[in-house]
């Protein structure tokens, strides 16, 4: 198999390149092909005009090439200040110096505005906070060249400001910036020049400031997009059936999430939004069962529910794709197929095992629903591009045909065409009468898909917006409003 | 456009519900020591004689191999591999004195010897593990195979160890206040638990071992050079068997290929009951120590009670030992099982 | 890419019995003899039938990422409540069928250990491996105790034209690889193994099944431990199935098993218990002196893993199966 | 000076022994024990036991421990020869007598230890070598089965049964394995041989389980043990006697594990301070089929 096939580009000092290219198109795999991380067996890299050739990322990085991979490669049992400096600690006397590591990773952290103590475990932050651990592990270094490989799937504006802030000051430098994301505005805000990729070829080099987003998102599939436009702001406000489907009365856990009342409807999309650590994957993880709550009940379909943990969830049709798909998601060493069908299976429980043709069938369907690549029912999951991955996750979920479903960034690193898709997916099982839960890192996102808008701040539900007006603007003030009163 | 703060203020409370300062990570090794001075007590209640000084010492001069064996197992399941060579390196090692000193090597040399050849087969398992990918199980049983074939072709026999400078080191001892004596062998063992500790958390080969047991291919795309540690751990943990082993030969004053039959599985079991996670990426050597202090504890309890026939000695082993575990379970459950 | 993988163990296998041949030119000399074959492949089969039961339900637990060191335990107690049982009322069947029923009882107790309690695998089953041995020890106090029944000396040393021990064995594989292959076991067996929290998630009853693969792997002990006895017509609470547990790991690491859970090859470890019945056998025929017997297998052992390993893994750089949850 | 003067055992009466063995690795050792804790009882010696788990460091942990708790008499069966100096100095300064039983040790300095009890392992095997001498006529070939490869009695039975065997020019050790002193050991070994050997006179088992072991095989192949192939074995357990006594096996050498009668004689001499010999040999003798048939009602073990 071929995912690169003579892929022609240049990276230039003092400039942000983008790279751009659906889910499989073989962005990341050019990536670590630059890096050593893969063995190329044809062509050469040049490094300012030198040939070099790399085996392995140690060599790459010691050229001055620093870079962010796709899914977050950390140590989670180590801490956040030595995943930002393991290999160039600061030493004294030959030992090192844990003071002084833990004082410049608190500094390379606020430089990219993120507060939290450098001390603590990696694996206790979620997958957002540890992205940006990453990214102030690449510009902790005086690098050539910073590779970022979707660095903002899972940021918010705020963030994603603060990052290309940096970015910019590196590029002053002369840094040379290879920059890869599926958000179109981001690359236009950032981006000096673009290369699409499609099915591992180079279709085209442009410069940002000459090329239109028609032409661009056309370059990148292939064709016109279509469905882009089509999930448009769910125009009419559904009136919620009377009867909640799920009904959280004073549901909380300490030290996760203070206590909160929820009503779920079917047929309602109701969006969850909030800044980073704001509480919004605590939340669903209650709401499923995931963490044990310890305070307040839940009703479900107008019974008390006693959620004992996702099984009991499952059984009732709640449904949950966690956040961290590499950790919570997907099972790596299996192959599409099994994956799909895991959450099916278990609840059949092993002895009725899903029938081959079942699968297949279900496999098909997705495959063409949620345009997985390869269209492959025996490809092993962990060999899947990043955004492929994800839609393999979500399919699992919506085999069930669960009554709740609980998205936690489910477009995460998921290209522009299946985006609108999965989008249209949400609105379509609405309309079936399917309750959803949708979080997002992207405002308009979540704003555009949901019919009420749930807002968090600090671990504590402060809102909760409904109705067709409601804008990003709104949402946005109701999450900085009273965080600009609290003293930090 | 002013951008919201973009996180929300620092919490106090984390996820991990832990109310006390402790890191959370420490709490194995903390568990397990609390559950040894615990044991020790109710030894001390149980059996006159129990509590002195020297009981303790003995703990260290009967254990002294066993913890610098199991100082070179952590580094290696701390990569989140495994050492079964080690029982039998040591063998090796006692072999290899015994018959070159009977060879009339002089005593240096023959340290130097044996020290060079168990670091020298911890190179060839992990060349194995690391170039060739060869399950770290399968590699050291092959050097357990290898090693303990290897004193059975030196010698069937056990040869005793005559040499001067071995006995003088073998029968030293050295006073502590409150009339407690220890061995070299104590202080050879503490100091390679210093050293160690030094090397985990305050070198960067130290680091990375962490890092390759968190995470290897992450740890690789770090640019951390994960290869150099992988054969790295392994040099050592064959290093400090033979160390162990030479340890042995004070103790022992004697080579014999059956040897330290079984070792591997206690100083596995020091290290896991230590707190370290066998998945790699978590532990420490202190906690290992502990853990050899533990069965050797255990060990001493038995003896003390004197009168327990062959079978109730290892239904007892096995009782107490899962005393232990689920003792120190206890005490840690407050963390997510996962 | 595990048939590929098999290759290599398969090749060693026939490279082995090839050797043998060379030394002895009666190797693979069959005939039959009391309406029975005879020879020395039958007699590999034969002694290799309780490694291969005990390696299958390895392979199951170690799928689980876990791993059971009691299992030599648990045959020495199964071998040893049969025979006492034996020599004291004279009854076969209810002396087997109680020692299955312990074995069930003493796999509930190490899933337990490892699904409830949480404990590491190796340290769970260590405990059994110790106290289970005493155990054996204290139902026949110590002594080897000889029985001379005709039903218990089928299982070990009986045959219907092929020994009924491995009969078994084979009947077991199958049964194995029908059940986790006909039904949804073997996935979620995987699943768990790979990532035990993504499974949990996905609402797979990991418990459960991590308690399953435990009893079924210390009823392969029992039955395995049952073949032992009745192959000697005694048990031998203090030899018999000693390091068992060690043969059994290697034979499911040969066949292609990653002890870090997950994919398993049933085929694989079959493969692999054979290769290591023929290897002691190969030892005891071609007469290897006993002094240099460990290093002719830690060769062996070197040469089967170097040239099952190395190739695929560099040319295909498989990435590194990202370990989940940890 | 010391301290706890008083946390020394007992009264002054009653003997206090401090008795480690080496396992219970096999039925031998079972008995063994038995005969000591039995004979313990009957002499009035308080006994301290401890198992060593076959390893020589616990064995020297348990000494230690009956050093520290001020023992009147240690004794041990050394799992292996070497070794032993340091602790048996320290038993010396702590003026604790010694008894080794079962084996000797190897050190130079004899007056770490009072006296040894125990079987010569070297001379079984030249009784079981001298009977095949004697009941021999023509070419022999003999295969062996050893004991665990070395363990002492492994060592020393195949040297003894050599040194006898070699004057004759007719006896020739064809095949020589470990069967690692057990039943299915000795079986497998056996099986083996069976097919890579063509003619197969004699079985020299180490040990009575590994010889009955033998037995299975060579009946499974369709021979007759004690005829078609003749069987010599060391030990005389029962399994081993009954064997004997019908015919399966042709000799076997007695290797007595009740040791403990006359342990706790040389106890109670050496804790009065008596003198003692050196070395006490177990009354040990050789059986024939006759002699087992004889023998065999009142066999304790
Ligand atoms: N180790 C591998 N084995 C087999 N196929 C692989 C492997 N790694 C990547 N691929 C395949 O190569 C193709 C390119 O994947 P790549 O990860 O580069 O995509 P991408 O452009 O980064 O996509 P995304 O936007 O989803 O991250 C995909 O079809 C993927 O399935
Ligand atoms: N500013 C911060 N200070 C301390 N911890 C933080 C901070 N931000 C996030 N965290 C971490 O975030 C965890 C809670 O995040 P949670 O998953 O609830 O957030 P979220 O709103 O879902 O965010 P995300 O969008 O990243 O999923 C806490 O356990 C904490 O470790
Ligand atoms: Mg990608
Ligand atoms: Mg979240």
């Amino acid at each position: 198999m071929k995912a690169l096939d003579e892929v022609d580009f240049r990276l230039l000092p003092g400039e942000v390149h983008a790279l751009l290219g659906e889910n499989g198109a073989g962005k990341s795999t050019l990536i670590k092909a630059l890096t050593g991380v893969h063995a190329t067996d044809a062509g050469e890299i040049r490094l300012a005009g030198v040939p070099v050739s790399f085996h392995g990322p140690a060599q790459a990085q010691d050229a001055g090439i620093s870079t962010v991979y796709q899914e977050v490669n950390l140590c989670t049992n180590l801490s956040v200040a030595e995943n930002i400096l393991l290999g160039r600690e600061p030493r004294r006397f030959g030992a090192i110096d844990g003071r002084a590591m833990r004082a410049r990773a608190a500094e390379l952290l606020s430089r990219i505005g993120l507060h939290i103590d450098p001390g603590s475990a990696l694996g206790s932050h979620p997958i957002a906070v540890q992205q940006l651990v990453a990214i102030a592990r690449a510009v902790a270094v005086d690098a050539r060249v910073l590779i970022l490989d979707e660095p903002t799937s899972s940021l918010d504006a705020g963030e994603v400001a603060e990052l290309f802030r940096i970015v910019r000051v590196l590029r002053d430098e002369g840094v040379a910036i290879l920059f890869v994301s599926h958000f179109l505005d981001q690359v236009y805000e950032i981006a000096d020049r673009l290369t699409v990729l499609r099915n591992g070829k180079v279709v085209g080099e442009y410069a940002t400031a000459k090329v239109g987003r028609l032409e661009l998102v056309r370059a990148m599939i292939g064709r016109d997009l279509t469905v882009l436009d089509e999930v448009e702001r769910r125009s009419e406000r559904r009136v919620p059936s009377e009867e909640p489907l799920l009904r959280a009365e004073n549901l909380g856990r300490a030290g996760s999430i203070a206590p909160f009342d929820l009503e779920l409807h079917p047929g309602e999309v109701v969006g969850v939004a909030g800044l980073l650590g704001s509480g919004r994957t605590e939340l669903a993880r209650l709401l499923f069962g995931a963490d044990r709550a310890d305070s307040g009940h839940v009703y479900f379909d107008g019974k008390i529910l006693k959620l004992r943990g996702p099984r009991s969830a499952i059984a009732h049709g709640i449904a949950f794709t966690s956040e961290d798909r590499k950790a919570e998601g997907l099972v790596a060493d299996l192959t599409v197929r099994d994956n799909l069908i895991l959450a099916m299976q278990a609840a059949r429980g092993w002895a009725r095992q899903v029938p081959r043709r079942t699968a297949d069938e279900l496999v098909a369907k997705y495959v063409e629903a949620l345009d997985i690549r390869p269209a492959d029912a025996d490809a092993v999951v962990g060999t899947l591009s990043g955004g492929n991955q994800q839609k393999v996750l979500l399919a699992r979920w919506l085999v069930t045909r669960p009554k709740l479903l609980i998205l936690d960034e489910p477009t995460r690193g998921i290209d522009v065409g299946a985006k609108a898709q999965i989008q249209k997916v949400v609105a379509d099982l609405a309309a079936e009468g399917m309750a959803v839960v949708f979080i997002s890192a992207e405002l308009e996102e979540v704003v555009r898909v949901s019919d009420r808008v749930v807002v968090l701040r600090d671990r504590r539900k402060i809102a909760e917006v409904s109705g067709t007006e409601v804008t990003v603007d709104d949402v946005v003030a109701l999450i900085a409003g009273e965080a600009e009163k609290v003293p930090s | 456009m002013t951008a919201p703060p973009l996180v929300a203020p620092p919490r106090e409370k984390t996820r991990v519900p832990l109310t006390s300062r402790v890191p959370s990570r420490f709490l194995p090794v903390i568990a397990t020591f609390v559950v040894f001075v615990l044991t020790f007590g109710a030894g001390s209640i149980r059996y006159e004689g129990f509590a002195t000084g020297q009981v303790v010492a003995n703990l260290f001069i009967d254990n002294a191999f066993l913890i610098v064996v199991a100082v070179g197992m952590t580094f290696v399941i701390l990569t989140g591999g495994i050492d079964l060579s080690v029982g039998s390196v040591v063998a090796l090692s006692t072999m290899i004195a015994a018959a070159t000193l009977r060879a009339g090597w002089p005593a240096w040399l023959v340290i130097l010897a044996v020290l060079a050849t168990g670091a020298l087969l911890g190179l060839g398992m992990g060349v194995m593990v690391h170039r060739f990918g060869v399950q770290p199980f399968i590699a050291t049983l092959a050097g357990m195979f290898l090693a303990r074939g290897l004193c059975f072709v030196i010698s069937v026999e056990s040869v005793s160890i005559k040499d001067g400078t071995f006995r003088d080191i073998a029968l030293a001892s050295i006073e502590l206040p409150g009339e407690v004596a220890i061995t070299y062998g104590v202080v050879i063992a503490l100091i390679v638990v210093a050293v160690a500790a030094y090397v985990l958390h305050l070198t960067r080969f130290g680091r990375t071992v962490y890092a390759v047991g968190g995470s290897e291919s992450s740890a690789t795309l770090m640019g951390l050079r994960t290869g150099r540690v992988k054969v790295g751990v392994y040099v050592i943990s064959g290093f400090c068997s033979a160390l162990g082993g030479l340890l042995f030969s004070f103790y022992m004053l004697s080579g014999y290929s059956l040897h330290a039959v079984g070792l591997e599985l206690d100083a596995i079991a020091a290290v896991v009951v230590g707190g370290t996670l066998l998945a790699g990426g978590v532990g420490y050597v202190v906690g290992s120590v502990v853990g050899v202090l533990v069965l050797g504890t255990v060990q001493t309890l038995i003896s003390f009670e004197g009168t327990l026939s062959s079978w109730w000695t290892k239904i007892v082993i096995g009782v107490l030992l899962l005393a232990f575990i689920a003792l120190q379970r206890l005490i840690v459950r407050r963390q997510p099982v996962k | 890419m595990t048939r590929s993988r098999l290759l290599w163990p398969l090749l060693a296998l026939v490279a082995l019995l090839l050797l043998n041949l060379v030394f002895t030119p009666s190797f693979f000399a069959l005939r039959i003899q009391d309406g029975h074959l005879f020879g020395s492949l039958v007699d590999i089969l034969r002694n290799g039938a309780p490694t291969l039961l005990i390696a299958l339900g390895m392979t199951l637990v170690i799928a689980t990422r876990g791993i059971d060191l009691s299992v030599g335990a648990v045959a020495a107690i199964a071998g040893a409540v049969t025979c006492t049982h034996i020599a004291t009322t004279g009854d076969a069947i209810g002396g087997m069928a109680l020692a299955l029923g312990l074995c069930a009882v003493l796999g509930l107790w190490n899933g337990f250990l490892v699904s409830v309690i949480g404990i590491q695998p190796i340290i769970a089953t260590l405990v059994l491996m110790t106290a289970g041995r005493g155990m054996a020890m204290l139902v026949t106090e110590g002594q080897i105790v000889t029985v001379n029944n005709d039903v218990f000396a089928k299982v070990g040393a009986g045959f219907l034209v092929l020994p009924i021990a491995i009969l078994i064995s084979l009947a077991v594989l199958a049964g194995v690889a029908l059940l986790t292959r006909r039904t949804a076991l073997g996935m979620l067996i995987e699943a768990v193994g790979v990532n035990p929290e993504a499974s949990r998630l996905a609402g797979v009853r990991s418990r459960t099944i991590i308690w399953t693969v435990y009893v079924f792997s210390a009823l392969c002990a029992g039955v395995a431990g049952l073949m032992i006895a009745s192959n000697v017509n005694a048990a031998d609470a203090n030899n018999a199935g000693l390091w068992i547990e060690m043969d059994a790991i290697l034979a499911v690491v040969i066949g292609g098993t990653s002890l870090a859970g997950g994919r398993y090859s049933l085929t694989g470890t079959l493969i692999g218990a054979l290769v290591i019945q023929t290897l002691t056998t190969t030892v005891y025929t071609i007469g290897v002196p006993p002094e240099t017997t460990l290093v002719f297998k830690a060769a062996v052992v070197i040469v089967v893993c170097l040239l099952q390993a190395p190739r695929l893994t560099r040319t295909f750089r498989v990435p590194v199966p990202q370990k989940a949850g940890a | 000076g010391g301290s706890g003067g008083s946390a020394g055992n007992s009264s002054d009466d009653t003997i206090t022994m401090g008795f480690a063995q080496v396992g219970a690795e096999s039925g031998w050792r079972t008995a063994n024990t038995k005969s000591i804790q039995e004979s313990a009882k009957s002499a009035g010696i308080e006994l301290k036991f401890s198992d060593a788990q076959q390893k020589q460091e616990n064995q020297l942990k348990a000494i230690r421990s009956y050093i520290q708790q001020k023992v009147d008499v240690i004794a041990f069966s050394p799992v292996v020869e070497t070794g032993w100096d340091t602790v048996l100095l320290e038993a010396q300064r702590a003026k604790i007598p010694v008894i080794l039983t079962d084996r000797a040790i190897d050190s130079d300095d004899t007056s770490l230890y009072k006296t040894f009890l125990g079987s010569d392992f070297i001379d079984e095997g030249k009784k079981a070598g001298k009977w095949l001498v004697e009941n021999s006529d023509g070419p022999v070939n003999v295969v062996e089965l050893q004991g665990t490869t070395g363990a002492a009695p492994a060592i020393d039975r195949k040297e003894g049964f050599e040194a006898e065997t070699k004057s004759n020019p007719d006896i020739k050790i064809v095949a020589s394995q470990t069967g690692d002193f057990t039943r299915s050991g000795g079986k497998q070994v056996m099986e083996a041989f069976l097919k890579s050997q063509p003619d197969i006179d004699v079985v020299y088992a180490h040990n009575d389980d590994m010889g009955l072991g033998a037995i299975e095989a060579i009946k499974a192949a369709g021979k007759k043990p004690g005829t078609d192939i003749k069987i010599i074995t060391v030990d005389a357990v029962k399994d081993g006697m009954t064997a004997l006594a019908n015919g399966e096996i042709n000799f076997i050498v007695e290797c007595n594990p009740l040791l403990g009668p006359q342990l706790m004689d040389l106890a109670k001499k050496v804790v009065a301070g008596e003198e003692v010999p050196e070395r006490v040999v177990t009354e040990e003798t050789t059986f024939t089929q006759e002699q087992a048939k004889a023998a065999l009602p009142d066999r304790k073990y």
